[in-house]
């Protein structure tokens, strides 16, 4: 079972974590992403999440597939959300469960790392001196031919 | 041929347009897309020389060749998570 | 803010998970461990779990400590159940925040292998045939003297 | 001096008893107290002659001392999680 979402709804943890788990999966992990108070030292007020969602439907939904391929076929579920965040609310969350604990975590770290170098997303931060910036991201690399 | 040209984040301020549509010779590649783009002067000329680019929300080099109708985003560094 | 517990009551995921978090942390690792319905191949039923219950509370108080310091003094907990559990029902829970992912990964597994390597904690598979048996367990190390 | 030995798990299984009490020179190590043990014959030879061991919860050695009043634990392999 994988599932993958984009999505301008709150994310609901337990939620997310209810997409994963059951009797034959010995290890489960939930990972969230949440707003920061503080970047580089300046002070956050809050975080604009903006995508290409259709493109970030379809990748998101690759990266989940991958990851599930690591944890053996074990069930993933990613959501990212987008649009304008408050401080502490959650921007990604990421559930695996699986058989025995190492490949929860490394699935788990898979998709968070490949959201990163991949997922086309942009966040926009807003400062408490009441300036923004956009959040200084990475290039992603063009896929190779399959 | 014609292409879809979508904008997002910085890009999409620093041109103050999310979207245009650009002819291209058939054949054309998405270095040659950049390139054509870039030629229309100011504020085009703001786009990467090297910008990773979707062709039909896939990831895709400067040498792939562009077909009637595709859909081309730009795509600044990414940040999410 | 650390916290730490091994009690027979059965674990809230959602209680622990929000024993730590706060918009100073970007990130939040939640592991549990849950009681699975096989074993090296043979069908389980339940999971007794047994412990020397005033030892493993300082223990596991120790090693939540240990993971904080690892994350910067970042926010730990964790929950062990003892007394007899059901296919599916949650054996630990640990849940870390911090303010960057790499660092709550790795505060969290630290909790889990070394709850494994010494956590005085014991369990009795049950199998679907009527028999039981204490599962392998690992010699823990003693104490190198501070 | 006299200590206070835990037993758990197969360990307890196997004795029929969860604790007993053991007197023991002063100075005597856990090593020691191991030995003695494995001395009163069948069942308690049974108890491994190299076990992990706590003392007062904090995991010792062989060569630890004990002192009276010592809450001694024999542990065996630990299976948590």
């Amino acid at each position: 079972m994988v599932w993958s979402d984009v999505t301008t709804e709150p994310i609901e943890p337990g939620a997310v974590l209810g997409r994963v788990g059951g009797a034959s999966y010995g290890a489960v992990v939930l990972f969230l992403g949440t707003v920061r108070n503080t970047n580089d030292g300046r002070p956050v007020s809050g975080m604009e999440y903006h995508g290409y969602e259709a493109m970030a439907q379809e990748q998101l939904a690759v990266i989940v597939g991958e990851a599930s391929e690591i944890a053996g076929g074990a069930p993933v579920a990613a959501v990212h959300r987008l649009g304008t965040l408050a401080l502490g609310e959650i921007s990604v969350a990421i559930a695996v469960s699986t058989p025995h604990r190492a490949s929860a975590f490394e699935a788990s770290r898979h998709v968070i790392e490949e959201i990163k170098k991949r997922l086309p997303v942009w966040k926009k931060e807003h400062y408490v001196d009441g300036r923004t910036d956009w959040v200084k991201g990475i290039q992603p690399a063009p896929e190779t031919a399959p | 041929m014609t292409v879809r040209v979508l904008f997002f984040a910085a890009h999409r301020e620093l041109l103050g347009t999310s979207e245009t549509t650009v002819d291209l010779p058939d054949g054309a590649t998405v270095g040659e897309l950049v390139q054509t783009l870039r030629a229309r002067g100011a504020p085009w000329d703001l786009i990467p020389s090297r910008p990773a680019v979707a062709v039909n929300r896939r990831y895709a080099d400067g040498s792939h060749t562009l077909g009637n109708g595709d859909e081309v985003a730009m795509i600044p560094p990414v940040a999410g998570g």
